[in-house]
């Protein structure tokens, strides 16, 4: 029978491989799944390549995995932020490597990645140096380069509300990436702050379906990173 | 066949059925065992038929007949319904066929006829994304011709995509040496079935060989 | 100010001109904007290009607007049903142009006009006669068919409520290409059951975002096409 | 330069204003007037900021700073939200620049210095997909530099993409003529903003010219 849920946060993150891809749902704090984040630095597992479309904050949730040196390559759009001079610091060492994508690129080629679409066409990024080494093709007398679609091994998200079949609801601006990294990962892992039954979410309103999701555990009280860094905090 | 099949489908599959005998399959669960149901046009967790008078216009299945939907069920637009399809998110679809051949080959969507009006629907998308494509098919055309063929002779579907095929006189799996007999139905000979079958057909290993 | 709301349905449908390419929305009865098409059929353009997934049953809605011999082009996946033989007599005799797509094909075609992807590249229908014209490319050793992004001047689509603001909800099963539709089409055009004011709808669960509908038109109670069959209805 | 720029936004635009300059736009919507904004990370309908004390980390725009959601507001995920600006249905977005060209090209992400983290965000899918591109700078760099200019030396993020360039000094208009001078600030002479450009101004033609 089904249910999804996984009763803690380490078993759901325990077979996360060393050199595996990990899509990380948020944009900024928003959405971020800090406490399986925590969880893969106290797993241990190593050389990952990680899709956000941010590098995190201080140093807690991504900056923290990043800072661990977990990470060996990070595909985003935007590896600045305010508060954090992890990234920058291995960056400039040349002991990360970056995959700089356009967001919007970035959140079609994840889709693209779940839904079979193995390479798709945009205008976005003709001309400048990010289209460095891609295919270009005219339609309709306009220049497009093609991109590829984007897959992973695990998706780390959070969800709002969740129910024991995978189905997921959202908070707010918390949306982002995560609808598409859930289709894009052979295994989506959701920490969701409540779970309720089949039937507890009106079907008409679901937006991640549950076929998209293989594993949730709940934290009913996720941290806020903006909290976390204000409180100081440096991960583990 | 309908229920024969479904003693085949594991355990929290997510299913597409196709129209017509796969339909059927949804009233045979094996005890113990929970399949949810995607159709095409946009539900998943598609429940049976409703009580007569209790349908709705706008509940419907890919077969356009009205439905229900389970608790967990979802609704989704047409391209959300197909990233689950060709993203290969659905573990398993069953279709009806009018040729298969030995290689795995499908022809379902035309006779290709002059006069056919031609109409393929999601068949092309299910059997390019689908995990595991079986077919359930009568043995034979109504004329007695053998449906499972050395080459399809009518246009295809897809390419090598069909596993496994359930026909009323057997199961039969796609393998890379060709058909290979699975279980025979009750009463009926290896030879009976190869008879009816356009290629050849490898017979059942005996269990100690 | 923002206002969508349009009084009457035939102003709705008013500058629907000769030779338009026209999405109309619906999978079979649900969905299908009966009364909009109905408006068209009164309206008169002619020459026309629809997009639908089918071709209409009986003789009201899109079968009956095929029958008055406005339609030119039909593009979809499945020109058949058991109750309509108004498509297959005019195509059997040549008088209509029938392009006939894969259904997930056409609902990424429609999906990528609407989101400026020109072309896309899609495993379904290689292999096979609907492969014919398309360029092939491999990727991951797979070959996979170039499809091409497909965008109307016009849409016609149904929802279940509306705000002035053009946000939409829909109905169950009736949902399934009107969401993308709406984008694809430079002008979309909206019948809904309700009309409420902005904030009628939780943000949460608006599937299609105002910015993609032009005029929304209240049709309290829509005729189901499967009612107006089994009355014997013939329109006009 | 931000309420300059409302004069010239249409009643009914839907709207993405870049981090910075642009944000501050908001806050000047002409009587009579109602614009939606666009925030790329999810949100059509962005609102003011919320009061001290009552913002959501979970509601933010694409500067990460906490908004509010105006009634009407729809929230959807990223890829929906780049169908809407690369889909050309944003009909105006307003950026900063580090240098706009005389023939449209933009460079606004990258000095390409060695040294610097490169970052992009959704720029170059705005110049992209949104109708109309308004930039918004001050006319020269901090160090006096003209950032209007013949070609951009920095690494583009889109070629021929301006439409506007509103500056401390004017509003010029890019045209296959080049950068055509459409309002000159309060005291400014046309030779002092001449003299503040790196490529030539088409002067204002005179009005009965």
């Amino acid at each position: 029978m089904i249910n999804k849920d996984v009763a803690s946060i380490s078993d759901a993150v325990a077979d996360i491989f060393d050199g595996a891809t990990v899509m990380i749902g948020g944009f900024g704090e928003a959405g971020s799944p800090v406490e399986l984040i925590h969880a893969l630095i106290d797993q241990g597992a190593k050389n990952l390549t990680v899709v956000n479309n941010n590098t995190g904050s201080g140093e807690v949730g991504l900056a923290a995995l990043i800072k661990a040196g977990r990470v060996a390559k990070m595909i985003c759009s935007y590896p600045r932020s305010m508060n954090s001079t992890v990234f920058p610091e291995l960056y400039k060492s040349g002991r990360i490597e970056l995959e700089l994508v356009p967001q919007g690129t970035l959140a079609e080629r994840i889709r693209a990645g779940g839904a079979g679409i193995p390479g798709f066409y945009t205008a976005t990024s003709v001309g400048t140096p990010l289209e460095e080494g891609k295919e270009r093709k005219t339609f309709g007398g306009r220049d497009y380069v093609l991109e590829l679609g984007l897959t992973a091994d695990f998706a780390l998200i959070k969800a709002h509300r969740a129910d024991t079949h995978g189905n997921l609801i959202y908070n707010k601006t918390a949306r982002n990436f995560a609808p598409a990294m859930a289709t894009a990962a052979k295994v989506t892992i959701v920490q969701t702050r409540e779970l309720v039954a089949p039937g507890g979410i009106d079907p008409e309103v679901v937006i991640t379906p549950g076929l998209f999701v293989n594993r949730v555990v709940t934290v009913a009280n996720p941290a806020h990173e903006s909290a976390l860094v204000a409180a100081g905090v440096s991960y583990p | 066949m309908a229920s024969r099949v479904a003693q085949d489908i594991p355990d929290g599959s997510y299913v597409n059925l196709g129209i017509g005998i796969p339909e059927l399959i949804a009233k045979f669960v094996p005890e113990g065992r929970e399949f949810i149901y995607h159709t095409e046009n946009g539900l998943l967790g598609m429940g049976p038929s409703p009580e007569p008078g209790e349908g709705e216009p706008e509940l419907i299945n890919a077969g356009k007949r009205q439905v229900t939907a389970i608790p967990g069920a979802s609704y989704f637009h047409h391209p959300d319904s197909f990233v689950m399809i060709r993203g290969g998110h659905i573990d398993l679809c069953v279709l009806g066929a009018l040729q298969v051949a030995q290689n795995g080959d499908l022809a379902n969507w035309s006779t290709g006829g002059p006069d056919a009006i031609p109409a393929v629907g999601g068949a092309m998308d299910l059997v390019a994304g689908v995990k595991s494509i079986f077919v359930v098919t009568q043995h034979c055309t109504k004329k007695g011709a053998p449906k499972l063929v050395e080459a399809c002779t009518f246009p295809l579907t897809g390419p090598a995509v069909v596993d496994r095929i359930y026909t009323d006189l057997a199961v039969i799996d796609v393998t890379p040496a060709g058909f290979q007999l699975v279980e025979i139905s009750p009463g009926v000979t290896f030879d009976y079935v190869q008879e009816r079958t356009g290629a050849p057909l490898l017979p059942i290993a005996s269990p100690t060989a």
